[in-house]
């Protein structure tokens, strides 16, 4: 009765959730948002992008070029009229974010800077400095700040959406502060919970990356498309897997073989550190298994070298990897090469939304990196993702506001047999079980590493299916878990198993979805089936879930418009 | 050689059995030498103690969560290195000057509510419209402000600042340094907005210059630095003739 | 959880902007002036190392009698006493004192230093007589 | 809203969880370095105000007349200078060393200010002295 009720509820407070919020606020500025995150918005995990955002704002520049590049640098798993909608909005957006007051770098004539970035034809990523994630978060959600009508639920786990009528009402969401679940109810509903590297052990992606939102939707219904497409970048620092941003091959650095040698001049001759993350990747993997890499006590490196750009390049515009390379590997980058490995980064899978952001499910809206609107395909092209939670988190809080200002109001009743419905599942699955004898930490660092072994750079069928078992046998262990904190006040213990939850299901799509993918594109690179296949796989994968234990895999066309897939070299 | 270990003694509380917090004692491996603060209380939750509570995401000293006490001093925890202490133990606990939630988890709600009081955002008084394009910046214009800029919002400072201590209060160190972020943006045009709220009689005049929170800051923010620059700018417009004119 | 400014208290409060101000010229003042003084006066005088105006009688009359000596007294005596008001009213803040915040100690400090204003003015206009010798 | 476990359930008003409130210690100061040489710079003030009081007394004696008027040389008012001076001294460094901190001046580079002001310290302790000096008999 006395729950919380908004027009449009945002589930997530990075840079897609916080623009869907403000873009709800714009398009009716009587509606209601509320705001639910796990972590204080300006903790998500946007704030470690570093490299920059795309958009068309130079003359020179064209959104046919930008469309191009995305769709190429998508092996042509992307939907053309998404890129094509995508390309032209990003620029609005960008100066938008610098009416909000982002620090953008500038040029002499103090106009937006733009740098170079792989697989883009042109330059036409913006940045701020090497922080721009952390500049462009910390300016949405300070400017979010002055909106009375957005209310915000921080530290608030959410553990289900409230479906009634095969319409989204709302979610149940933990209190962090107070343990209390929570029914939050809304007529409209959009996820923007970010991506899921966690299922990874070596990763560049923050703690909180662990795939609820795809999993919500999920379980909801919604099916999750293109899972097995999961990007590697080619340069995080070995050992903790943090990202050395693409930024600094685009401002000129080198990468090296232990022969000191420009290795990628076999792989991708044309545009060399400049090529697209997905090929750079195999090639250093490639390189690797060939000996030509550096041995090192966290597995095989290679040299990201920036000496030559010297000292006043390097703090003016890469200041946070120098803090970085000082802190972190004990290294001054002016003076030492990077030693740097390919690395899980981002998921260009997600939850099936379309140009809008809406789900399958009436009310329910999906953007940002857990979803998947057609814009990435099989490879995202870097920096497109920071504009792409612009445009497509504007277009959803728009798409949302638009519903909820006809929408009839959420009935009670059934929210409130849902929301006991779900403490009865959370105290008796977690909080009040007794036994249990499997730790949660170790189940992880098995899926991950499982997921590291069986779904990385190169994926085989005898290795997919390897890791579909093992994920299974996790997935029984996962019964028997052992909870050790019983206390209702800031459980982490009980957050991290239901984290935990959702990525083992997340896991199992991926692989499921990549063993029935018998061909190589973009990222999925399939060591039995070296070739792209458009006859039998231009077309976007959907699971969606089952009783059973694989998922039910459903196939729908690429749409094309004016971008005929041709033979994918650099 | 005979593994290395470190100890780890942390903070428990959980404000449904105890009275007041109390430390915990582990002894972990330290396997290896670039393992920070961070990694050895994520090894205690994975495999020796799933109830310990703390705040964690970026593990590269951008997101600003993972600030906590060690040995005494605010630091982030996830760069905080194992080697640079051991063979000596380690005391991990909340924040100082903080309400303690759980755990190592502080109470920062207060900090929010500052931050919304300062109106972190570009204030104008005439909207620049979007089809117009950027605002033209020079990179000198941004280096005005790019240091206050690159607050990651992780409390060291309050932690570290004994004014804060004594009188919560206090607007504190953070939260001036974003206002003067504002104020000092060519952009911006809220400074007449912004200083009834830094100037007011918990604003800046309470800090006495201890000048710590600059000297924990992970980020080179110099808080201490946007505080007494704020007392001058407030005290000149009122001082000087025209000090209070239009910008 | 929704965050709603601070609207109890935002004025800029412009006593603390006063005090704040002496605070820092007595600062100023006394970072510049008062050692040399201390030095001279305190310990090279009464040590006999060097011949210093206030030994002597009639020399120590003579310069106190000039009337921009007398001005330049009254700025190195009066105006620091604001900055020491200042710091040691937060002093006592910083020692556990929180009703050293409160405004009867802000009059009795600051009333302090108006205080020793009016008695330094009324010693150096009754002492000596103006001359301009 | 529900609370987990069924005791609080009924509670509609559901009071925030408890925290604990850590209070400051008396002796904060003395916990770390950088606070006890706080503590000091404030503390300068005490010494430094005695020490002028006895400048306006120094001054206000002069009305005695030449008989009643004797110098102070005694070794506890030269002990008690010395004292002072540490202290003034200890206020001169770090009250101009933060002012360079304060100050800002557009492409004047705070190091420069802090020079300056150091700089006209002992210009003014210069000209001073020679006065103080120069005027004796
Ligand atoms: C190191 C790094 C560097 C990058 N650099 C670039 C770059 O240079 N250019 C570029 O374009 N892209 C870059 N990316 C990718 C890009 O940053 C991300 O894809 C993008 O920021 C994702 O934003 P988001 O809003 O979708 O999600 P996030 O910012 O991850 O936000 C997710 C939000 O959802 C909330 N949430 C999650 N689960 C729950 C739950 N169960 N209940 C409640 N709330 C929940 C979280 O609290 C959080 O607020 C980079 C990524 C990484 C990891
Ligand atoms: S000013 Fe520095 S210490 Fe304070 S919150 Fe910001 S980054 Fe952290
Ligand atoms: S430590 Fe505190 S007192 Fe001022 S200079 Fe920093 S805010
Ligand atoms: S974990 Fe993000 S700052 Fe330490």
């Amino acid at each position: 009765m006395d729950f919380e009720s908004y027009d449009v509820l945002v589930v997530g407070g990075g840079l897609a959730g916080i623009r869907a919020a403000i873009a709800a606020v714009d398009a009716n500025p009587r509606l209601k948002v509320g705001m639910v995150s796990k972590v204080y918005p300006m903790r998500s995990h946007t704030v470690s992008a570093e490299g920059g955002a795309a958009a068309v704002l130079r003359p020179e520049d064209s959104y046919e070029t930008h469309a191009f590049d995305t769709i190429k640098g998508s092996d042509y798993l992307a939907d053309q009229d998404v890129v094509e909608a995508f390309v032209r909005e990003a620029p609005v957006e960008i100066i938008q974010m610098e009416h909000w007051g982002c620090p953008w770098s500038r040029d002499e004539d103090g106009k937006i800077s733009v740098r170079p970035f792989g697989g883009m034809t042109t330059w036409r990523t913006c940045f701020a400095a090497d922080k721009s994630g952390f500049h462009m978060l910390h300016t949405v959600f300070q400017t979010s700040l002055q909106f009375s009508q957005i209310h915000r639920h921080d530290e608030a786990f959410a553990t289900k959406l409230l479906i009634e009528d095969s319409r989204c009402v709302g979610v149940v969401a933990i209190d962090m502060r107070s343990g209390r679940l929570e029914a939050i109810t809304a007529k409209t509903v959009i996820i923007a919970t970010g991506g899921l590297g966690r299922i990874y052990a070596f990763t560049t992606n923050g703690n909180i990356c662990t795939g609820d939102g795809m999993a919500l939707a999920y379980r909801a219904g919604v099916g999750l498309k293109d899972m097995e497409m999961v990007q590697f970048h080619p340069t995080g620092l070995p050992f903790t897997g943090i990202l050395i941003t693409e930024a600094v091959r685009g401002e000129g650095g080198y990468l090296l073989n232990k022969d000191g040698e420009r290795f990628l001049k076999r792989y991708v001759p044309n545009k060399m550190e400049l090529g697209p993350r997905d090929i750079i990747s195999r090639a250093m993997v490639t390189e690797f298994e060939e000996g030509r890499g550096f041995d090192g006590p966290h597995g095989k490196y290679m040299h990201l070298d920036v000496r030559h750009l010297g000292e006043a390049v390097i703090d003016r515009k890469l200041p946070f990897m120098r803090e970085l390379g000082r802190e972190f590997v004990g290294i001054d980058i002016v003076k030492d090469p990077i030693p740097v490995r390919p690395v899980q980064h981002y998921m260009m899978g997600g939850v099936d939304a379309d140009i809008s952001g809406a789900t399958p499910i009436a009310g329910l809206y999906a953007a940002g990196e857990c979803a998947n609107v057609g814009l990435n395909g099989g490879n995202r092209l870097g920096s497109n993702s920071l504009s792409e939670c612009l445009v497509f988190g504007a277009a959803a809080g728009r798409a949302a506001a638009e519903y909820a200002s006809s929408a009839g109001p959420v009935s009670t009743n059934p929210v409130d047999a849902l929301l006991a419905d779900e403490t009865n599942h959370i105290e008796s699955s977690y909080l009040d079980k007794r036994g249990g004898d499997e730790r949660i930490g170790t189940i992880r660092e098995e899926m991950q590493h499982d997921m590291d072994a069986g779904a990385g750079v190169f994926r085989t069928r005898d290795g997919l299916e390897g890791l579909t078992r093992r994920l299974a046998s996790l997935r029984d262990r996962f019964e028997r878990i052992k909870i050790e904190d019983s206390s209702r006040t800031f459980n982490t213990e009980l957050t991290a198993a239901l984290e935990l939850d959702f990525m083992l299901e997340m896991a199992e799509t991926i692989a499921f979805s990549a063993l029935a993918r018998e061909e190589s594109r973009g990222a999925h690179a399939r060591r039995d089936f070296p070739e792209r296949d458009d006859d039998k796989y231009l077309n976007h994968t959907v699971a969606h879930r089952t009783d059973g234990a694989a998922p039910r895999l459903e196939y729908r066309n690429v749409r094309i418009t004016n971008f005929k897939p041709q033979a994918r070299t650099y | 050689m005979a593994e290395k270990r470190i100890t780890v003694r942390a903070t428990r509380f959980d404000p449904a059995k105890d009275k007041a917090p109390r430390l915990q004692s582990y002894d972990i491996p330290f396997a290896d030498e670039s393992m920070v603060v961070l990694d050895a209380l994520n090894h205690i939750k994975a495999h020796v103690d799933g109830s310990l509570s703390y705040r964690w995401s970026c593990r590269m000293g951008i997101c600003g969560s993972c600030g906590m006490m060690i040995n005494g001093i605010p630091k982030l925890t996830c760069n905080a290195f194992l080697r640079d202490y051991w063979p000596r133990s380690i005391t991990v606990e909340p924040l100082n000057n903080f309400p303690i939630v759980r755990d190592l988890v502080i109470d920062m709600e207060d900090f929010m509510h500052k931050l919304k009081s300062i109106k972190p955002w570009i204030i104008r008084k005439q909207e620049y419209p979007l089809g117009a394009g950027e605002h033209r910046q020079t990179m000198d214009q941004i280096d005005e402000f790019r240091q206050f800029s690159e607050c990651i919002n992780c409390m060291l400072c309050y932690a570290a600042c004994p004014v804060y201590g004594l009188n919560n209060e206090f607007l504190g160190p953070a939260a001036t340094a974003l206002a003067r972020r504002y104020d000092l943006d060519s952009r911006d045009q809220g400074i007449k907005e912004r200083l009834p709220v830094l100037a007011n009689s918990e604003g800046v005049w309470e800090c006495s210059f201890v000048g710590e929170c600059s000297v924990v800051c992970p980020k080179g923010v110099d808080p201490a630095k946007a505080i007494q620059q704020t007392k001058l700018d407030t005290t000149m417009r009122f001082v000087l003739p025209y000090g209070n004119r239009e910008e | 959880m929704n965050h709603d400014g601070h609207a109890k208290n935002s004025r800029t409060a412009y006593t603390h902007l006063l005090w704040w101000f002496l605070f820092a010229q007595g600062g100023v003042i006394a970072a510049i002036l008062v050692p040399i003084h201390v030095l001279v006066q305190g310990i090279l005088g009464p040590l006999g190392i060097v011949r210093v105006v206030d030994r002597h009688y009639d020399t120590w009359i003579r310069i106190v009698g000039n009337p921009i000596v007398k001005l330049y007294l009254l700025v190195l005596i009066a105006v620091p006493f604001f900055h020491f008001a200042h710091r040691l009213r937060y002093l006592l803040v910083d020692l556990g004192v929180p009703a050293a915040r409160s405004v009867p100690a802000q009059v009795i400090f600051y009333g302090g230093a108006v205080v020793i204003t009016a008695v330094t003015i009324w010693v150096l206009l009754t002492t000596v007589p103006i001359s301009f010798g | 809203m529900k609370a987990l476990g069924g005791a609080e359930a009924a509670d509609s008003t559901h009071p925030p969880p408890r925290v604990y409130k850590p209070e400051m210690p008396r002796g904060w100061w003395l916990r770390q370095r950088h606070y006890f040489l706080y503590i000091i710079r404030e503390f300068t003030a005490l010494p430094m105000a005695l020490w002028l009081l006895w400048l306006l007394y120094e001054i206000q004696r002069a009305s005695n007349g030449p008989k009643g008027y004797y110098p102070p040389s005694s070794p506890a008012f030269i002990v008690f200078s010395i004292i002072v001076l540490a202290f003034a001294l200890y206020h001169t460094y770090t009250f101009l060393s933060l002012a360079g901190v304060i100050i800002h001046i557009k492409g004047v580079p705070s190091r420069l200010i802090v020079l300056s002001q150091f700089a006209a310290w002992l210009v003014a302790s210069a000209v001073i002295a020679a006065v103080l000096i120069g005027f004796a008999r």
